[in-house]
């Protein structure tokens, strides 16, 4: 037997008998933790990276060649991508490529103002919402009033909505931020109702109401951190719509004015491409647009793993 | 109880919407009867709001509205004046559920099936190709994948008529482009959403029985992971059922999707109010159902507070 | 692929099926002659209808259902003889009473009809639909079956012109008395002309079949006619690329230049000019100089080359070519009355702000209405502006119905406006800027130009009425309360195998006399 | 002693739907003396949770009365009422629902302390450190997440939130099944020390009638919706009453193999239904005593002996 | 006797972002046809991922076998296809899950969950499976048998889902049953039931059973022979008549001081075993145990103890064990300094 090996002289009381010291995991802050979790995964660093790479070139892009994202040359109007015009000139005879990431600056502020409004307006009104359901009359009585209010906005034609503001506020950013708070959040406010719907009767949040957290804290803390995927996923379908969403807006006149640039217009007046072939008038908005959801979807991915501590990738 | 007093409440929405539809429709500028043709003398422009009592102070034309609303007459289009609105809505609304409800199950059927593929995959080469295809059914829109669509599939492939409305053939490229989005969003929320059912004990227990992937899938890990999908269809499919102005124009679907928007730049106000109550209605009835068929798809979930 | 309606009845003893689909766009709001304001349902009135006159494929009026016309000394009192072969659809004869009937339904205040106002050259017919007069004093009358007197308030020297348009043709008057919405389907519509209504998908299609009962039957060659309703440029421009469609107008402005060679593609004058209004009371447009900088600053060539590309016609001026004097083309005879001219433009602009002591010039707001169009052009030109003006200017827009009241309240500086003739005559033009047009929203008012354009009206004169009208719009282009761009230009594809289709000047295709050669 | 606790006809029915009613809880009375540990014993659905969850108020109750310190539960105004809340703690049977998988042990057990503020920042962290190693965990669990623990460490871990808010009365249900003997001893030496320190009363709902006797003061037999009999511990397994509660002591497996195997007395019979329970006596469908009175009268609530109180119509 | 199962050195590791836990380190252990055998040990010890790893349920990620083999009628259960293994699970071998309260699906109807397991093994029409479902649910001791089939989860109590859990193990009559601490929130006279069925069903259709538990009270009744486990290894393996006569680990030892007497007349305080159970991150390198033990020794710390055949089937991997080891007495006053 093995045993025999082993060296007589150790048979003897163990002489300094500290307890064993488990030993410890590095232990971190949570941002720290899941800004760890964040890199480790590929995915999401790659997202990262071409947010970033993408953002960079939103600021310094159109600086990188001579043409004046405005300018126009009716001589050289609809020219293939080639060594002066990177991204070609569309049919006004203006830089694409200065164009574009001209866009990025208007798609990508678009994109976060919605995603912000999103969180602000429809987590929260969604959390208590589907936390007060079913919590005594009053209870009742909020999230009726919450989801007729929202159920109003959806009835409400958008269009109509759109007009009135047109007609009351000047075009701009700040009318575009009005515009998409009217009704932009509704979605994520009836999702996030119905997962805390099913949520809420977790032992967990019972737990918590008798230790006498405030409501607020149950939402905040137990509850809407359990959503987190399902929010992530929504914004990330938020900010495209947003996107196009105020593409639709200047076109009527609410938003950014011509001639400047956003991708969702650049994509809107260059539908007619698919038939007269100059694809890049077309496809470089559209290929930013959707590199930006990758990167949107890359990290929201990630952040959603790391932001499950169950899952130990 | 709880029923009558939730059907009691959507009257009361309904209510409330059509109201406020109806003052900011007032509050906006521009005429139905101005057109690019000509501007109309005083008196002929008077004869025409005669018609639709239009010469009425606001709250008198309110309140008639309202009578008529009551016994379910939504009046006449002033835009096209031999058809009444409800005569619109019953024409056009038959093409527009249709086109809808295939939009919808193609939306689902594909899109939960990517998700739950996804979810199984996770961190794999079909997640990955999965979160591909949903990137581009949610960055490129359907006014962009429309044109393509009868580009290659009807111009260049000829395998498919371009537009108009009559045959299944017809209803095809139009219902595609319009699940587009739908289908990748359902297939983000359904990934999301598996993920974590997969990680429940119930699974492994199902596992245990020695279920096949898809019967643990299908019979355990939908119905748990499905509720984002269910909050997330309920508006969309009253959307996509009472159709979309985009996808309609593109393929000249008589559907009744333009006149939601036709209306309202035409100012056409009678037809304003129908399509916006037509469509409340089927909101809120819509949604109501959503929120009955949470307590059919998880009983744990408690509605209200009072028996049940 | 698809489009089963062509395709049927076809093959048989090798005869060509004389279809045609066309695309109307969209759906014809209304198909009452009184009730109809738009374009697309005069397309289809113009085919299912016929009136006193109508055009003949050069677009000149000619007696259509009257067989007879007769003007009285004064050219106040016309007698139409009602041709004795003029029949309805359903076969039942075309009385005068119809035609007094039909008037007088559009002249009725409870009909509410939009275009009563071109009825107002009956005598008393403005007041009746006013409400201040009555129905037996409106000057139409049946006199016998087949006789129709019509007594005008003054002479009319286009009324024959007039007389083509779809709010004086005849409604069947039982028809009409029996059933209220007669005009919202095929199986109660009766009609007088070369085709009849045989079919009305709404939202869909309409279809028009050849009229057995119409007394010129012979020259129709079209068995029918389909308008489909597709509103999206791309989708009918590729419906035509598969012959789903046989006729398309307006193609999508970025496939123009790859069609312009094509045999289908052709381009007709459409009688409508392109304007930017300066509103003359606001500044800086309250000089005549600035106003003319702007107007001289605008590479007209180039826009049309470049922009629009659709062969409009650089507008110098404001009545569009097509009016045939009888001496020549109104606008030919006319000339141009300004160049493009950037020195110029530089050198007014300085002049002007100098004139009214500005050292920097008041900010410009270029306001147009919705549409992918307006916006490339107004971008073009925010750019011109820039160039050869050294002038930002900003733009703005509005969707339409607001835009229309905007542009009412008098409420922008310089706006986009377009302007079609219905009748092909310089007045319905020049009548835009009158002082006391409810059109003319400029705040620009010259009694001279005033007193030209009614001087020109009752003008029987052939000659001398045209020059007045000369003289008229010399005024107006030296004041320059607007700023033309381009005249309008209908362009069109058309399936090469259909001969004899007419393209009038204000009008969508005539198929009258349209004929299919070969499948 | 003063009572802290008084239930006094106490019922919890749900409705299944169909109009059927479950009576979870029937018309129950007991009282709970400050100080002391209130054993909770009784067959698998016969309502045990049921009651501990009304007591504490996590249920509200179908009818009936819950005295808290001689202060009606359902009365009290908004700042008693979160007092008391904070004062009536639970620890629940299932340490891995009743925890947030997405919280660390850290805020977990600080969140009744950052609820009612009592303390912050530093002493805050101090008072989670000591919570933890008042269980037999240490500060450097603080940081970790539920799902890294074992079943008995999270038990420990949703001690240590109750105890948290310096509670004074104690639900547990089921604290102890979930782990394994050894620290099964641990956690019950913790809660009898955690007794003695911070003067707590328990209400302890168990299977393991080993512990239940170990640990508790009284203890209370529960059948079918039913208090069956009430005794001192010692009292109770030394001389059971009630037909059902003897049943249920012979039914203890003995951990010794070679030991003549006890004599178990056998339940027969269906286990009735508490939708539909049975008529008078609610045991009697299965007790080896029935006679006829037991169908027809439910059994009065009686002090047999001192302390000693019983249902049965045996005595 | 035949060996139905056996696991032979079977290794389990959990990837966290901390390390690895090893979860499962080298553990063997067998099952006779017809015999009970139970695992008992310290609460994370290993026991629930050992048997998971039988039925190849341990999620991966973050969970990987690495190591060791699975033979179950001769076949190694590791290697087969996935369709093979779930011709094997549910119906060959099935389990009861430790947790009750979330291993039932929670929008699935009670009823269903059983019918499934006799529907996917078995050709039975939907009626016969749903009369066995509404049999096994009143088998298990929960009336109203009819009615609670057609109820959820969340409305039974904890003992009632524990026994659904029993219910679907043992609807398709599984030559092997493994059973993770299935009687935990039952009461003794069920519990005393529900260990009857079980030990019937050994009795008459041979089936062999795995039981996880902490009640040595149950193993005593119930089991022929026990399993100890400790740190993720198998510390010993005994009949249970030796192992509670004759223990030969000392972790076995505090175990069976644990147990409160139920007889004792006076209240006592109960012992249990000081000290925290090693961190399976970085297990220690010789025995996990050596840190609590009052008879630890050099060699303890130093060596991982083999396992020392004390007699017929009774193993224990513990130093003291060897002939070299001083007596225990010696060891006590030695090594406690306090
Ligand atoms: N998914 C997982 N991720 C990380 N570690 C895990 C995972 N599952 C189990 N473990 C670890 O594996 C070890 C063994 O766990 P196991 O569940 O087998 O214990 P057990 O003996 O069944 O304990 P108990 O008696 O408490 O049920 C524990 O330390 C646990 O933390
Ligand atoms: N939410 C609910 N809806 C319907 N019935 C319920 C609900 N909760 C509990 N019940 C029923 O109430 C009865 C008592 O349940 P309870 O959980 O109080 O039992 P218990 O004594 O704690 O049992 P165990 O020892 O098994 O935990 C059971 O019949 C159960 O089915
Ligand atoms: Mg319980
Ligand atoms: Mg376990």
């Amino acid at each position: 037997m093995e045993a025999k090996r082993v060296d007589d002289s150790l048979f003897r009381p163990l002489s300094n008998k500290t307890e064993q010291e488990a030993a410890e995991r590095p232990s971190m802050s949570v941002w720290k933790e899941m800004l760890l979790n964040v890199i480790k995964n590929k995915m999401s660093i790659l997202g990262l990276s071409l947010l970033f790479v993408i953002i960079l070139l939103g600021i310094f892009g159109p600086h990188l060649v001579p043409y004046d994202p405005a300018g126009q040359d009716l001589e050289k109007t609809n020219i293939a991508p080639n060594g002066d015009h990177w991204f070609g000139t569309d049919d006004l005879g203006r830089d694409v490529w200065s164009r574009t990431w001209y866009g990025a600056r208007v798609s990508l502020t678009i994109g976060l103002i919605a995603a912000a409004i999103d969180i602000i307006l429809g987590v929260t009104i969604g959390g208590i919402s589907g936390y007060m359901a079913g919590r005594g009359k009053v209870g009742d009585r909020i999230d009726s009033i919450l989801m007729r209010i929202v159920e109003i906005l959806y009835g409400i034609p958008y269009l109509l909505i759109v007009i009135l503001l047109m007609v009351i506020m000047e075009p701009g950013i700040t009318s575009i931020i009005i515009a998409l708070s009217v009704t932009g959040w509704v979605g994520m406010a009836r999702i996030i109702r119905g997962q805390i719907l099913q949520l809420k009767s977790q032992e967990y949040v019972l737990a918590a109401e008798k230790l006498g957290t405030s409501h607020s804290k149950i939402i905040w803390r137990h509850l809407i951190p359990n959503t987190a995927g399902i929010i992530i996923v929504n914004l990330t379908f938020t900010i495209p719509q947003a996107i196009f969403a105020e593409s639709f807006l200047s076109f009527l006149g609410l938003g950014v004015q011509a001639p400047f640039a956003s991708w969702g217009t650049m994509a809107n007046d260059s539908l007619g491409v698919i038939l007269s072939g100059q694809w890049w008038r077309l496809f470089f908005p559209g290929l930013m647009i959707s590199l930006t959801m990758f990167a949107f979807n890359a990290f929201g991915d990630g952040l959603q793993d790391a932001l499950d501590p169950k899952s130990n990738k | 109880m709880y029923i009558v007093k939730r059907l009691f409440t959507m009257l009361m929405t309904i209510w409330v919407i059509a109201s406020l539809t109806f003052l900011i429709m007032k509050m906006i500028p521009g005429d139905p009867f101005a057109s690019d043709a000509d501007v109309l003398p005083p008196e002929v422009l008077q004869n025409m709001r005669a018609k639709y009592n239009l010469d009425e102070p606001i709250a008198v034309q309110y309140l008639l509205y309202m009578k008529d609303l009551a016994t379910f007459d939504l009046g006449i289009s002033i835009q096209s004046e031999t058809r009444s609105v409800n005569t619109i809505i019953a024409e056009g609304a038959p093409a527009s559920a249709l086109l809808g409800l295939q939009a919808l199950v193609i939306a689902l059927a594909f899109g939960l099936l990517l998700g739950i593929v996804a979810a199984l995959h996770h961190n794999r080469a079909l997640d990955y190709l999965s979160m591909f295809i949903a990137i581009i059914g949610i960055s490129v829109p359907s006014f962009i994948l429309a044109p393509l669509l009868i580009k290659y599939f009807a111009v260049e492939w000829g395998i498919l008529p371009v537009a108009s409305w009559g045959t299944w053939q017809h209803s095809i490229l139009p219902s595609l482009a319009l699940a587009a989005t739908p289908l990748a969003v359902i297939a983000r929320f359904m990934r999301s959403s598996m993920l974590e059912v997969l990680n429940q004990n119930y699974i492994r227990t199902a596992d245990a029985k020695g279920l096949s992937t898809t019967k643990l899938v299908v019979r355990h890990g939908i119905r748990n992971a499905i509720l984002p999908v269910i909050s997330f269809i309920g508006p969309l499919f009253v959307a996509l059922i009472t159709g979309t102005f985009v996808i309609e124009k593109i393929f000249a679907i008589p559907g009744i999707g333009r006149y939601f928007v036709d209306s309202i730049f035409n100012r056409d106000y009678p037809v304003i109010m129908g399509t916006t109550i037509f469509f409340s209605t089927l909101l809120v009835v819509t949604l109501f159902l959503i929120d009955i068929s949470y307590r059919f798809i998880d009983p744990r979930i408690k509605l209200t507070s009072g028996g049940e | 692929a698809g489009c089963s309606s062509k395709e049927s009845g076809s093959g048989s003893n090798g005869k060509v099926a004389q279809e045609i689909t066309v695309n109307a766009m969209s759906e014809p709001p209304d198909l009452d002659p009184a009730l109809a304001t738009d374009t697309t349902s005069g397309w289809v009135m113009d085919h299912v209808f016929e009136g006193l006159y109508t055009k003949d494929k050069e677009g000149k009026p000619v007696l259509g259902t009257a067989s007879k016309a007769d003007v009285s000394e004064d050219g106040k009192t016309y007698t139409f003889t009602i041709r004795d072969d003029a029949k309805w659809s359903d076969g039942s004869n075309v009385t005068a009473e119809d035609f007094e009937y039909a008037w007088k339904r559009v002249l009725n205040p409870d009909t509410g009809s939009s275009f009563a106002f071109y009825l107002y050259y009956l005598k008393g017919a403005e007041d009746y639909n006013k409400g201040k007069g009555k129905v037996e004093d409106v000057g139409v009358t049946a006199k016998d079956e087949k006789t129709l007197v019509v007594d005008l308030e003054a002479p009319l020297s286009y009324f024959d012109e007039l007389l083509t348009m779809w709010t004086f043709y005849p409604v069947k008057k039982d028809t009409v008395e029996e059933n209220k919405n007669w005009a919202a389907g095929a199986d109660t519509y009766v009609s007088n002309g070369p085709f009849k209504l045989t079919n009305w998908k709404h939202d869909s299609e309409v279809v028009i079949e050849k009229n057995k009962e119409y007394w010129d039957n012979k020259v129709v060659n079209l068995d029918k006619v389909t308008y489909k309703m597709v509103n999206d440029a791309t989708t009918y421009y590729q419906m035509f690329k598969t012959k789903e469609l046989d006729l398309i107008q307006t193609l999508p402005s970025d496939v123009v230049a790859q069609e312009k060679d094509s045999k289908e593609y052709s381009e007709v004058p459409y009688f409508g000019t392109y304007m930017y209004m300066f509103n003359v009371d606001k500044e800086p447009f309250t000089n005549e100089k600035i106003r003319r900088a702007f107007t001289l600053a605008v590479d007209r060539e180039s826009l049309t080359k470049n922009v629009t590309k659709a062969g409009e016609t650089p507008a110098y001026a404001f009545v569009p070519n097509g009016v045939d004097t009888g001496d020549g083309d109104f606008r030919e005879q006319g000339g141009a009355y300004f160049e493009s001219n950037v020195e110029e433009a530089k050198k007014l602009l300085e002049e002007g702000m100098k004139e009214e002591g500005w050292s920097e010039l008041p900010a410009v707001t270029l306001t147009y209405n919705t549409s992918e169009n307006h916006k490339k052009i107004a971008e073009a030109v925010q750019s011109m502006y820039k160039k050869n003006l050294g002038v930002d200017i900003k733009l703005s827009n509005q969707e339409w119905k607001t835009y229309l009241d905007t542009t009412q309240q008098k409420n922008f500086q310089m706006a986009r406006m377009g302007w079609i003739g219905v009748l092909v005559d310089p007045v319905v033009i020049l009548d835009y800027y009158l002082g006391d047009s409810p059109n003319n929203r400029t705040n620009w008012v010259n009694d001279k130009y005033d007193k030209l354009m009614a001087d020109a009206k009752v003008e029987q004169d052939t000659a001398k009425r045209y020059d007045l009208l000369h003289q008229a719009e010399e005024v107006l282009m030296e004041d320059l309360p607007f700023n033309p761009i381009y005249h309008y230009t209908n362009n069109y594809m058309t399936a090469q195998n259909f001969k004899d289709i007419v393209y009038p000047v204000n009008r969508y295709p005539y198929l009258k006399w349209a004929e299919k050669v070969s499948e | 002693m003063t009572h802290i606790i008084e239930v006094d006809k106490l019922k919890k029915h749900y409705p299944i739907g169909k109009g059927a009613i479950v009576k979870s809880v029937d018309d129950i009375s007991i009282q709970i003396k400050k100080g002391e540990t209130f054993g909770l014993v009784g067959e698998s659905g016969s309502g045990k949770s049921t009651l501990g969850k009304t007591i504490v108020g996590l249920e509200g109750p179908t009818s009936g009365t819950i005295h808290y310190n001689g202060r009606d539960m359902t009365k009290l105004d908004k700042r008693e009422k979160k007092r008391v809340n904070r004062e009536i703690q639970v620890i629940f049977q299932d340490p891995h629902a009743s925890l947030n998988p997405r919280m660390r042990v850290g805020d977990i057990i600080a969140e009744g302390i950052d609820a009612h503020r009592l303390a912050r920042g530093k002493a805050r962290q101090e008072r989670v450190y000591e919570l933890l190693e008042k269980v037999g965990l240490k500060p450097e669990h603080a940081k970790r997440y539920p799902h890294e623990f074992s079943g008995g460490q999270r038990q420990r871990i949703g001690i240590a939130r109750a105890l948290a808010v310096e509670p004074k009365f104690i639900v547990a249900d089921e604290p102890i099944s979930a782990l394994d003997v050894s620290i099964q001893a641990q956690v019950i030496n913790l809660l009898e020390d955690l007794k003695q320190e911070e003067e707590l009363t328990y209400l302890f709902i168990a299977h393991d009638l080993g512990m239940v006797k170990h640990i508790s003061d009284r203890i209370g037999v529960m059948y079918l919706g039913r208090m069956m009999e009430l005794a001192d511990s010692d009292e109770l397994f030394r001389n059971p009453l009630h037909p059902y509660t003897k049943a249920l002591l012979s039914a203890i497996p003995v951990a010794n193999p070679t030991a003549a195997k006890r004599e178990k007395i056998v339940i027969e019979g269906d286990p009735p239904s508490p939708v539909n329970p049975p008529s008078g006596c609610r045991f009697r469908t299965r007790c080896p005593h029935a006679s006829e009175i037991c169908a027809q009268q439910v059994p009065e609530w009686k002090e047999v002996e001192e302390n000693h109180w019983t249902a049965c119509h045996l005595y | 006797m035949e060996r139905l199962l056996e696991v032979n050195h079977l290794e389990v590791g959990f990837k966290t972002y901390g390390g690895e836990v090893q979860a499962v380190r080298d553990v063997s252990f067998h099952v006779n046809k017809g015999e009970i055998l139970a695992i008992v040990g310290e609460s994370g010890s290993g026991k629930s991922v050992t048997v998971q790893a039988v039925m190849r349920l341990i999620p991966t990620p973050p969970g990987r076998i690495k190591q060791g083999e699975v033979l179950f009628d001769g076949r190694d259960l590791l290697k087969l296809s996935k369709r093979e293994m779930q011709k094997v699970k549910g119906s060959r071998i099935s389990m009861v899950f430790q947790d009750p309260m979330t291993s039932l699906n929670p929008t699935m109807k009670v009823g269903k969950q059983i019918e499934e397991s006799i529907i996917t093994h078995q050709s039975v029409k939907r009626d016969e499976a749903r009369k066995r479902a509404v049999e096994m649910i009143k088998k298990v001791g929960i009336p109203n048998p009819a009615e609670r089939y057609e109820q959820y989860p969340h409305e039974f109590s904890g003992g009632m889902r524990q026994r659904i859990m029993i219910a679907i193990a043992l609807a398709c009559h599984p030559e092997i049953l493994i059973a993770d601490e299935p009687t935990t929130a039952l009461d003794v006279t069920i519990q005393a039931q529900v260990l009857d069925l079980m030990k019937g069903l050994k009795e008459d259709m041979g089936t062999s059973i795995i039981l996880i538990t902490h009640d040595l009270g149950v193993v005593a009744e119930t089991a022929e022979r026990v399993a100890v486990m400790y740190g993720g290894l198998i510390v010993e393996t005994a009949t249970v008549e030796e192992l509670f006569h004759r223990p030969k680990h000392p972790y076995t030892w505090g175990l069976l001081e644990s147990i409160p007497d139920i007889e004792a007349a006076e209240k006592e305080r109960l012992v249990p075993i000081e000290g925290t159970p090693p961190d399976l991150f970085s297990p220690p390198k010789g025995c996990p145990f050596a840190p609590r033990c009052k008879y630890a020794m050099e060699v303890c710390v130093e060596e991982m103890p083999p396992a020392f055949a004390i007699g017929e089937g009774h193993e224990a991997k513990c130093w003291l064990n060897d002939p070299r080891t001083p007596a225990l007495t010696e060891l006590v006053s030695a090594g406690r300094e306090e």
